[in-house]
């Protein structure tokens, strides 16, 4: 369903869009179940002279089962939605599989700032490398997010992962992702944050293994900080 | 105009007009002080250390002495709602004016006590416990005062001996008033 | 309205004497500072009062069933309120989050971007949050 | 007996009235009608606004940049503050005073058999307040910084503080407004419920009331039991805004869910407070175009509770993804799905009333069908949303939009019709145009369908709300979703310019339409037996009942209706 539009591109980006399918499957029956139903007995019963209405109170039985039975058997579909709901949401936001990074995602007042380690793989540590408002993330592999606001609310969100959740200033929120597939893709704050809710964009690079050490190496500041060195001496 | 609908003078409930939409009115009260109250709590909780070392401050002596004006003006609305049934609206009246001296003296010593609180630099904004402080019991004032207006004006067409069943229907709002300050008490003043 | 002749027989004096000692029960109880004794002294206490108050002043017990129902209706609303905040507003911390400790050391909302513990990360600057 | 020289005297009140200045006799009445009225044409009014504002903002995303006519170059606050706006407008000004205050206040009496409501100067005020509310809602459109643009739902810190907000008048007299709104709704409210419970025709026995009856009181009950934590909520929002003080503020040891969570606990409710009563007009206006007893009068009661009753646990899946505890969410997922069955029940119940009628198409009934059809899609995709895994990608996208509208559309504009174009001939003495009725009717359902259809995909493929422009996201800004962003808005002005014929309709009615009878319909209920339009005080005689509202087609009987008030 979804993916006829937006790419799947994290581990549980399938789980999400079989949910859609059968959420879709199982209520399109019922409405366009109902729906006929509905045309068919305006039809059926539109007003003909010499035909008089029938007096039913609803408690006939023979009446009483064409509403009776298909009640029950809504509820046996909202019992596997929920199971299959429930499935999902434990996948996404209430387990937390072991992490390979663990970046930090800050929300503000109109951008997006996000902080991974640098080849010591720890977060808050002299070479992390900081980027605005361009998340580079290396595929198939899990990481961690750590999500803070500092003003007002936002939400992180990326539709190619399915994955969404609001940043509250005063909290720090955790989460994971796992992307599946290398490409560019938008990030979006999906909760409104102030007028400039509607340009805070980012762009998400997810990149294979050779692509995300080349631009680790070339965006490290420790890196950076030695080049600059190394340039200075050279140069003298 | 004047004349009062019949609608007014139904009673298929069996229960009288204006005593049924006193008790309605009650509900919207326990909501709207609940709402308040449950936030209190919850972030008390949240920050008991914290809001306990505010909640010191409070002077129980003065919560103390205000449960009493206010238990001691519930005991004459009712008295007053005694009068009114024995059909004494002069009575009822009067009784109904010494319930409005007691909210009175209760705003008085509530003022005296937000002046001294506020001159000692624990304002509004100071904490958010004093934020609930202010709110809490600014919006519990407010119903005190509304009632004294409500009481003030029934006490008037009671002495009149008409519309005696009214000082039943303010009676009720005032008690629930009075229980509110119950549990602002203990909330504000005791838990330390 | 003279069906409501209830409370003729009631003695409000007396109530009163009992309320005023529940009073004084709720300010002694928790000068004793044991955590158990605060609670049931003071809220137990205020339970206690809010009944008597309710049953004998607002003839709360003679009154129609439906009206119990709907105050204690209202009761129970807030009690579901408690319980569907209680795993978010009263804790530090909850599963997969924590409230940030750096928050409560600015009290001056001024310096808040800044100051409110991402001074290191401000360097890319408000976007123009122009305030 | 009393009643006997009471309605006399209201009569001779009748006599005088005539001879009222305007001012008292339209905007100082206590009668329960002209209350009704006003409501009804304030939050009709409103609507325009509304619907001027929605104008707006689709123009702006099919032609982002380009100058509105009527507006000119929209900027992104100022969409902002649109969208807040019409939502804040549509719910608290358009859907609750037209749903639950107009037809409430011209039907609770009417259909109880009662001469006015139990407190008539409780109304009048209640109406005041309201105008009051109303009046500052749509003046914050012009004061500096503009209007809030913080969404309706308000969430702080955005509009705790106008350091974020940017519009420091805007969300104080935002919040002030809705806070007077509901002091409104609440008088209102009381007087409602009191009257059904207790001013009740003699021999009205409870399960005589027509279901509209039944829908509005139970619909000011929701309100009445969830608005309370939000009202104390929005105190702590203007103080917040205007003291400084930090209840929403996490930098003072605030917490800005809390907010999240008083404003649902009364949000998710208010969806049925406004549900309840067009569904109930729904019913009436099926029971009598179909010539049928409604199927299963007590089950259809026995649903609305059930709804009601459900409604209250459910509030927190609009808060999956806002950081609330992620177990907390299956919880309210599985409430979520629950309150789906009595919902589905319900739409099975109407379904079924059709089920041997002999069903006229006239306009109302139309609209009360074409409720039914539409609602049922609002219905069911509101599962996907209540399905947490699911939500996880639909929260906060156009698919949300798409969802609520194909349900308060439904509610807020087709009700609404429903109910005026059936009590329009009681109301005002005089019978609409059919054929004008039936184009509107065409002319507003399909472009309807137009509107909102196409953004269902857009949020599917991951529009998000409240975006003023998706050139700005590489990924959204495709040929393809343009398409049917600008579909959206074609259709949307396409279904304002038939809302021209609702009004000429109107017009062309006051001046020259034909006259009602008392009973235009052949329906049962008591509002039928009164004079069209009824005079101060309904009756001459006020009525008893000696039966149910749906009595028709009764076997043996030579008519197929079989008043409330006719004697046995």
């Amino acid at each position: 369903m979804i993916e006829r539009w937006v790419q799947q591109a994290s581990s549980f980006a399938g789980d999400v869009d079989g949910l859609v399918l059968l959420v879709t499957v199982l209520v399109g029956f019922w409405f366009i179940a109902a729906e006929i139903m509905f045309f068919w007995l305006i039809f059926r019963f539109r007003k003909r002279e010499g035909v008089a209405t029938q007096y039913l109170s609803g408690k006939e039985k023979h009446v009483k089962n064409w509403v009776n039975i298909p009640h029950y058997l809504v509820l046996v579909c909202d019992v596997f939605i929920i199971i299959a709901a429930v499935q999902v949401w434990v996948k996404i936001k209430q387990t937390l599989p072991p992490a390979d990074a663990t970046i930090r995602v800050v929300g503000q007042q109109w951008a997006w700032t996000f902080t991974q380690p640098g080849p010591d793989g720890l977060l808050d540590t002299a070479d992390d490398i900081r980027t605005s408002d361009d998340l580079h993330v290396e595929v198939d592999k899990t990481y961690h997010f750590k999500l803070e606001a500092t003003d007002v609310l936002h939400s992180f969100s990326v539709p190619v992962f399915r994955l969404k959740q609001d940043s509250v200033p005063g909290r720090t929120i955790t989460g994971w992702f796992k992307p599946t597939k290398a490409g560019d893709f938008d990030i979006q704050c999906a909760e409104i944050c102030g007028i400039g809710h509607g340009i805070m964009a980012a762009r998400l690079h997810v990149e294979t293994a050779e692509q995300h050490q080349e631009w680790m190496a070339q965006n490290s500041p420790i890196a950076e900080a030695e080049a600059a060195v190394s340039d200075s001496t050279t140069s003298e | 105009m004047s004349a009062k609908p019949i609608a007014t003078t139904r009673s298929a409930m069996d229960i009288p007009t204006g005593r049924l939409a006193v008790w309605w009115l009650l509900v919207s009260e326990i909501v709207i002080f609940g709402g308040l109250l449950v936030a209190y709590i919850l972030n008390r909780q949240a920050h008991s250390a914290e809001w306990s070392a505010q909640a010191a401050v409070t002077d129980w002596r003065i919560g103390a002495f205000n449960t009493f004006v206010l238990l001691t003006s519930s005991l004459s609305a009712v008295m007053a709602h005694q009068a009114a049934e024995k059909g004494d609206g002069k009575k009822a009246a009067r009784l109904l004016y010494l319930t409005c001296l007691g909210g009175l003296v209760f705003l008085i010593v509530k003022s005296f006590e937000w002046t001294t609180e506020i001159s000692h630099g624990y304002t509004i904004m100071s904490h958010t416990f004093w934020s609930y402080y202010y709110t809490l019991a600014g919006l519990h004032a407010f119903h005190v005062i509304a009632g004294m207006l409500v009481m003030l004006w029934v006490a008037g067409t009671a002495s009149r001996n008409q519309e005696l069943h009214r000082v039943e229907n303010v009676g009720i709002y005032w008690h629930f008033v009075d229980i509110v300050w119950i549990f602002l008490f203990p909330l504000l003043y005791i838990a330390k | 309205m003279s069906e409501h002749a209830h409370g003729h027989h009631r003695n409000y004096l007396r109530i009163y004497f009992i309320l005023l000692g529940l009073l004084v029960v709720s300010i002694v109880g928790p000068m004793a500072e044991i955590r158990i004794v605060t609670l049931i002294t003071a809220f137990g206490v205020a339970i206690v009062k809010a009944y008597m108050v309710a049953k004998n002043f607002m003839h709360l017990d003679v009154e129609k069933p439906i009206i119990q129902w709907l105050l204690g209706i209202g009761l129970v609303l807030m009690l579901i309120l408690f319980g569907g905040l209680a795993p978010d507003v009263m804790k530090d911390k909850g599963h997969r989050w924590e409230k940030d400790a750096r928050f409560h050391q600015s009290t001056d909302p001024g310096h808040h971007d800044g100051a409110a513990g991402h001074g290191e990360k401000s360097d890319h600057g408000t976007s123009g949050s122009g305030h | 007996m009393a009643h006997h020289t009471h309605a006399a005297d209201h009569g001779a009140a009748h006599g005088a009235h005539h001879d009222q200045p305007w001012f008292i006799k339209y905007f100082w009445s206590t009668d329960h009608k002209m209350i009704a009225f006003q409501y009804l044409w304030t939050g009709m009014l409103m609507g325009l606004v509304g619907a001027f504002t929605a104008y707006v903002f689709r123009m702006q995303l099919a032609f982002p940049g380009q100058p509105v006519p009527g507006w000119g170059v929209v900027s992104p606050g100022e969409y902002n503050s649109l969208i807040t706006t019409h939502g804040s407008i549509m719910v608290f000004w358009v859907a609750m005073p037209v749903l639950i205050a107009a037809f409430g206040n011209f039907l609770i009496p009417l259909m109880c058999g009662v001469d006015d409501m139990v407190f008539p100067r409780l109304n009048r005020l209640s109406y005041q307040i309201f105008l009051l509310s109303a009046i500052i809602i749509v003046a914050t459109l012009f004061v500096d910084g503009g209007a809030f643009g913080g969404a309706w739902t308000a969430y702080p810190p955005l509009s705790a503080d106008a350091r974020f907000s940017l519009t420091p008048a805007g969300s104080t007299m935002w919040v002030i407004a809705v806070a007077l709104e509901f002091v409104a709704f609440l008088m209102g409210g009381i007087n409602f419920i009191v009257t059904a419970m207790n001013s009740r025709a003699p021999g009205m026995k409870a399960l005589d009331v027509p279901i509209v009856v039944w829908t509005i009181v139970i619909a000011s009950l929701l309100f009445m039991a969830s608005v309370g934590p939000l009202f104390a909520g929005a105190v702590m929002l203007l103080f917040d805004q205007t003291l400084g003080t930090g209840f929403y503020n996490p930098g003072k040891g605030g917490d800005p869910i809390l907010w999240q969570h008083l404003f649902w606990f009364f949000g998710h409710p208010e969806v049925y407070v406004v549900l309840l009563p067009a569904m109930g007009i729904v019913a009436e206006i099926m029971a009598v175009f179909a010539r049928k007893k409604l199927f299963g009068y007590k089950t259809i009661l026995y649903t609305i509770i059930a709804t009601a009753v459900l409604s209250f646990f459910v509030w927190a899946h609009h808060q999956f993804i806002a950081g609330i505890d992620p177990r907390m969410a299956n919880v309210f997922t599985v409430t979520t799905l629950l309150i789906s069955i009595p919902i589905a029940e319900m739409c099975f119940l109407y379904i079924a009333t059709l089920y041997g009628g002999s069903i006229r198409l006239a306009t109302p009934m139309l609209w009360a069908l074409s409720f039914i059809a539409t609602f049922l899609l609002g219905g069911v995709t509101g599962i996907f949303l209540g399905a947490s895994g699911a939500d996880v990608y639909f929260h906060d996208t156009y698919f949300v939009v798409a969802h609520f509208h194909y349900t308060f559309f439904p509610i807020a504009i087709i009700g609404t019709f429903a109910g005026f174009t059936f009590w329009f001939p009681k109301m005002f003495g005089r019978m609409l145009d059919e054929r004008l009725g039936k184009i509107h009717f065409w002319g507003t359902i399909i472009p309807f369908n137009f509107i909102f259809i196409p953004l269902f995909f857009t949020g599917a493929a991951g529009d998000h709300r409240r975006i003023y422009n998706y050139m700005n996201f590489p990924d959204q800004a495709t040929p393809e979703l343009q398409a049917l962003r600008i579909t959206a808005t074609v259709a949307l002005l396409v279904m304002l310019a038939f809302q021209a014929v609702f009004f000429f309709n109107i017009f062309k009615t006051f001046r020259s339409g034909k006259k009602a009878e008392k009973n235009p319909w052949d329906s049962n209920t008591l509002e039928w037996t009164a004079d069209s339009p009824p005079p101060h005080g309904n009756w001459a005689e006020l009525p008893t009942v000696s039966r149910g509202p749906y009595e028709y087609g009764v076997p043996g009987r030579a008519k197929d209706y079989w008043p409330q008030n006719e004697k046995a």
